[in-house]
């Protein structure tokens, strides 16, 4: 297997080829901020929180998706890096009804984790307002539109996970929405196996457990990582 | 010219439930020759839903969900498909059709003054139907015509240079 | 005497003239010429676009090849008996006469104007002459013989040395050198390749590739199996936006015949060379003019663009190599391979071969489609060909490349067009849609209707673009209303920037680009609406 | 922004704290001071404020002005035209400054009149009227807006309500005319 050896914000480091440069900053303790990546789900490159620059390329690539090539130089903090960061975030915040106080993922929300990163302690863009619904037909589980920020880990999950494909996204630019089965109520989608594995990879408050109220939402996604891992032994294993 | 499709006005946010006027059990069997010719491989996907909307003039349900068991697709996926395309609408369009080109070269010479006139006249906003459905005004990007602009498409029949005079009159003549 | 040559009426059908009522009056010569029965003496014929739409129905005599412009179906009758008339006069004195007749409301045109002269017809030789429902109309005018010659006398390989001698670039906005392209493909290992035709054609007051499809179908079909056997390619997809309802028809009938004539398909010319072409029409969405939308489209999916690498050269439809190319690109082919590379190299510029179909637009006398060489200076396009301005009203600039381009003032309009000129001038190309606008046009009202265009085709998926073209269109309307400040108006420029840095596609790194070429030329337009620091903004945030 | 604190009066930094749209709640927590209120009292002049003062017109030559709540009303809107231009530094005190937060729930609906009518007639019990009395109750804007959208703000203190011990990180520093250090989860988490 060939290694490539490579630059990153001046620190040496070798990564077998086809590692992501996300891979390789995390191996020399560099953290790039992701959303839409999640280890065990496919990349989609969809946020640009985690683009960096190259050197000797005009173009900033996603750190999630781009592999290492040899005596790549990469720098993952330059100021304008860092105020793009922000205004993705910015962005996001102003796009949807992101109330952290009254939020059932306050204080565990990675939305929220990355403004801290970014620095965001107000929004240069003002905010939109839109009227999104909340889907509550779900007899376990609930979907708020307004804290959604159409990262997709939910249509992947339960696309390459789960296997079921309830979720996907509906209509097209700022009216795109994460649909259930025929645009349904999530309750009357019948291919739904009520695993909750959307719930548990919602990196937001948009999908919940009923029942939690604000500050209440503990999900994490290493069960999902160490079970894709097992998959994946089981796989390659005889 | 044959027909041109415009875009029917149903809402892009529309929320979709049962309430369409009762779909009669339709076996859609004219769609079984293209499912047929294309092996009812998924990628036809696109190709199956505007034969559907030629034919039966919307998307219902029902036609969705035959669709997606032919393909042996999932639901969610055929409806975020058909979502995704401007031209395919959900709802039973109106009796008429109005469809205003937005294009640029039809803007530059007034196709803004167009749409105003037509929103006062209908007393709808662009991209809606009348509540009683005689009438959707939608719009269109470009029709590739743009040496008639600004151009005004009424029932699939291309109007050209149109002024706002000429377009309320063969708005009115439609008896709505 | 030998029997006078056979008259050809050439009525354009093409979907332009069709508007102006070109059915009616075909009908309405064909019905004149039963009646009279000189149907052996007089041809009907439908042809594709004649050039200057904005003059429509146009209508060419032949042998004379004159053009009136503005023909109505009323004049059908005029016109037969001005040529039966003719025709006696020349039976008795045998001394050949202009035609002496004009349309009631319409003119005859002089083909010695700048607008047909300066044309260099390489791409649309064919387009105007030929009946576009006949494939033997085509293949008279050689249609197919290039694809023969390739498969049954060159390699794949020396195709693809041709196309890259030639110096062609694509056509389809970005310029990136066919050859290599092809090249590229060609190496892909497998033998199962997938050749695309992008017929989406978006950009608004863009029609160039709709005329080609209309005109002369057979040449890009011809064009396309040539580019199938350089890659190794034996499937092909002409993917073509669904609003384009005559050019479908035409296209759908071509390929039948094509099929028929065993000219597509299976083993042709008996080579064992296989191609197949399936049309495959869009339903609405700009973005699917995005290479990877386009591919998603085709297999029936969201055209939602995804990163690249990896290229469709390396897994494209399907996840097969796939070559892409535009309508006009694979309509150079033929030529190339016929009158050979060095020629075609002879034409435009250094770094841009061949010749450019545009469509010319908006605030002009004359609007249509014509095709120049590169290198062919903007002033000459739209000031000399195109006649300028209306009657009292003064050119103010040109746009160039639609949503994803910019704007020429009216100063720099002896730029040339090719790729770099107008790249540096922070435009580009682009497909070849060419609006020109006057003095009343306000540039901030353009760059906020480009802006409303990329925010309605945002696809959604990446943040950037789905949620900056929101933002970006909602400072130009407060620019609009007179509400902006100048720290609005620094604000409009650093999110542009950032827009078009981080986007994942095409669509959202093209769409500040219309801002960010009127701030560069018409920056006063902005600041003259700006509101003074000191009052406070009291208006509903937008 | 300009941050010179040394208040203009060679006297102690006059400070106020101005109450808008929002629920009191970073009041409350301003509140939770407690014994340091003394300590700071003694350094500062609290020329304004609805829970420190009795005082009823805003002054003039403020130094330091905490303002919780977006701007929702026609009253909100004169005070905060007022208090920017009497103030040298305006600081956006807490969530619904910042984003209009809770309060900002009702700009979904697109207008007052839509909130006027479901709040007075459609929950009303049959015989609801909706409130007009000029001079008395503020006619309501279109929508409720964030401090920095209606007039330049210099220093922004988010949290619903930020805690007393945030509250303390961030006016220490300014009583030394430094700058505090807003970053990290500490200062500027929302919620």
């Amino acid at each position: 297997m060939s290694v490539s050896t490579l630059m990153i914000d001046g620190h040496e480091v070798a990564m077998a080829a086809g590692a992501t440069l996300l891979a390789a900053a995390r191996e020399v303790g560099i953290t790039i901020p992701t959303l839409c990546h999640l280890e065990g789900l496919s990349p989609v490159a969809a946020c640009r929180l985690c683009l960096v620059e190259i050197e000797g390329s005009g173009k900033l690539e996603p750190a999630c998706i781009t592999p290492v090539l040899e005596g790549m130089v990469v720098r993952t903090d330059t100021s304008r890096l860092q105020d793009y960061r922000r205004t993705v975030i910015e962005l996001l915040f102003t796009e949807g009804n992101h109330v952290c106080a009254v939020c059932v993922a306050n204080g565990h929300c990675e939305l929220q984790d990355r403004a801290v990163d970014v620095g965001m302690d107000h929004s240069r863009l003002p905010y939109r307002y839109p009227d999104r619904p909340v889907d509550l037909s779900h007899h376990l589980f609930g979907l708020d539109h307004n804290r959604c920020i159409l990262c997709t880990r939910c249509v992947r999950v339960c696309d390459e996970v789960e296997g079921a494909h309830v979720w996907d996204v509906g209509w097209r630019g700022e009216h795109c929405r994460i649909i259930s089965g025929l645009n349904q109520p999530w309750g009357e989608v019948d291919s739904c196996t009520n695993c909750g594995k959307c719930v548990q990879v919602c990196p937001t408050g948009a999908l919940f457990h009923k029942g939690d109220t604000a500050e209440e939402k503990h999900d994490d996604s290493s069960q999902l990582v160490a079970l894709v891992r097992a998959r994946q032994a089981r796989q390659v294993a005889p | 010219m044959p027909g041109v499709p415009s875009a029917c006005s149903a809402d892009s946010g529309a929320e979709v439930g049962g309430e369409i006027a009762a779909e009669k059990e339709q076996s859609f069997e004219a769609l079984e020759s293209i499912l047929r010719q294309h092996q009812r491989s998924p990628a036809s996907l696109i190709e199956v839903l505007n034969l559907a909307q030629e034919t039966y003039r919307y998307l219902s349900d029902d036609l969705l969900r035959h669709v997606a068991r032919n393909l042996e697709l999932p639901f969610s996926q055929v409806f975020g498909t058909a979502s995704f395309y401007h031209l395919f609408c959900f709802k039973a369009p109106a009796r008429h059709s109005c469809t205003v080109c937005t294009g640029t070269a039809c803007s530059v010479i007034g196709a803004d003054r167009l749409v105003e006139a037509l929103e006062q006249e209908l007393g709808i906003r662009l991209g809606r139907s009348k509540a009683d459905g005689s009438i959707g005004l939608g719009s269109v990007r470009c029709l590739g015509t743009c040496g008639a602009a600004p151009l005004v498409v009424i029932d699939g029949l291309v109007a050209k240079q149109q002024t706002v005079a000429s377009v309320l009159e063969a708005v009115r003549s439609l008896r709505l | 005497m030998t029997p006078p040559a056979p008259l050809c009426l050439r009525c354009c059908t093409s979907a332009g003239c069709l508007a102006s009522g070109a059915a009616e009056l075909r009908e309405a010569l064909q019905r004149t010429v039963s009646r009279l029965e000189l149907a052996d003496r007089v041809e009907i014929r439908g042809v594709g676009c004649l050039g200057p739409c904005s003059q429509g129905a146009l209508l060419a005599v032949d042998p004379d090849g004159v053009i009136f412009a503005g023909v109505r179906a009323e004049d059908a009758a005029g016109l037969i008996a001005a040529l039966v008339h003719r025709s006696v006069l020349e039976a008795t004195d045998g001394q050949w006469r202009p035609l002496a007749w004009t349309p009631a409301t319409g003119e005859r045109l002089d083909t010695r104007r700048p607008f047909f002269a300066h044309q260099r017809r390489v791409v649309l030789e064919n387009c105007g002459l030929i009946d576009p429902e006949r494939i033997e109309a085509a293949i008279e005018r050689g249609a197919y013989d290039q694809l023969r010659r390739a498969v049954q006398d060159l390699s794949p390989v020396q195709v693809v040395e041709t196309i890259r001698c030639s110096g062609l670039r694509g056509r389809g906005g970005a310029g990136y050198p066919t050859g290599l392209k092809w090249a590229t493909v060609a190496k892909m290992p497998g033998d199962h390749k997938v050749v695309v035709c992008n017929a989406d054609e978006g950009d608004p007051g863009a029609f160039m590739d709709r005329s080609v499809l209309e005109g002369d179908p057979h040449r890009v079909l011809e064009g396309m199996a040539i580019a199938a056997f350089a890659v190794g390619a034996s499937r092909g997809f002409l993917y073509i936006r669904a609003e384009y309802t005559l050019a479908i028809s035409n296209l759908r009938r071509a390929i039948e015949q094509a099929n028929r004539h065993r000219l597509l398909g299976q083993s042709l010319f008996d080579s064992g060379f296989d191609f197949s072409v399936e049309l495959r029409v869009g339903a609405g969405a700009y973005v699917c003019g995005e290479e990877t939308a386009l591919i998603h489209s085709i297999e029936g999916k969201r055209g939602t663009p995804r990163p690249r690498p990896p290229y469709p050269a390396e897994q494209g439809v399907g996840g097969l190599p796939t070559l892409i190319n535009n309508v006009e690109t694979f309509a150079n082919v033929v030529p190339i391979l016929r009158e050979g590379a060095d020629w075609y190299a002879a034409i435009g510029t250094t770094s841009s071969k061949g010749t450019k179909v545009f469509s010319l637009t908006g605030h002009v006398r004359w609007g249509g489609l014509l095709e120049v060489p590169m290198g062919t200076s903007l002033s000459m396009i739209v000031e000399e060909m195109g006649g300028g301005a209306p009657e009292g009203f003064t050119i103010k600039a040109v746009q160039t490349g639609g949503p994803s381009g910019g704007c020429v003032p009216a100063s720099e309009l002896d730029t040339a067009v090719d790729y770099a000129s107008l790249q540096a001038l922070g435009t580009i190309m682009g497909s070849g849609g060419m609006v020109v606008m006057d003095h009343t046009t306000d540039m901030v009202g353009i760059a906020a209707f480009f802006m409303e265009f990329c925010r309605d085709e945002s696809c959604g998926k990446c943040v950037p673009c789905r949620a900056g073209t929101v933002q970006l269109h909602g400072l130009l309307q407060k620019h609009l209303a007179g509400d902006a400040t100048a720290e609005d108006l620094a604000q409009l420029e650093a999110l542009c920037h950032m827009v078009k840095d981080t986007s994942l596609c095409g669509l959202g790194q093209s769409a500040p680009k219309p801002v960010l070429s009127t701030l560069r030329f018409f920056r006063d337009e902005y600041v003259a609406r700006l509101k003074p620091v000191a009052a406070p903004s009291t208006g509903v945030a937008p | 922004m300009n941050c010179n604190l040394a208040s203009s009066t060679a006297g102690k930094l006059r400070l106020a704290t101005v109450w808008l749209a929002g629920c009191s709640g970073c009041h409350m927590s301003f509140l939770d001071l407690d014994e340091w209120l003394i300590d700071l009292a003694d350094r500062v002049d609290m020329v304004f404020s609805p829970v420190a003062s009795d005082i009823k017109d805003y002054p003039q030559d403020v130094d330091l002005c905490l303002v919780e709540g977006g701007v929702a009303n026609s009253d909100n809107l004169e005070l905060i035209l007022q208090v920017r231009e009497r103030t040298r530094t305006l600081v956006s005190f807490g969530d619904c400054a910042i984003t209009a937060n809770v309060p900002g729930l009702r700009n979904r609906l697109e207008g007052a009149e839509p909130v006027l009518r479901r709040g007075y007639l459609e929950l009303a019990d049959g015989n609801g009227v909706v409130p007009h009395a000029p001079g008395i109750v503020p006619e309501l804007l279109p929508r409720v807006l964030p401090l920095h959208e209606v007039v330049p703000v210099d220093l922004y203190l988010p949290g619903c309500p930020p805690s007393a011990a945030r509250i303390r990180a961030f006016l220490e520093p300014l009583l030394r005319g430094e700058l505090p250090a807003m970053e990290g989860a500490a200062m500027i988490r929302f919620g």
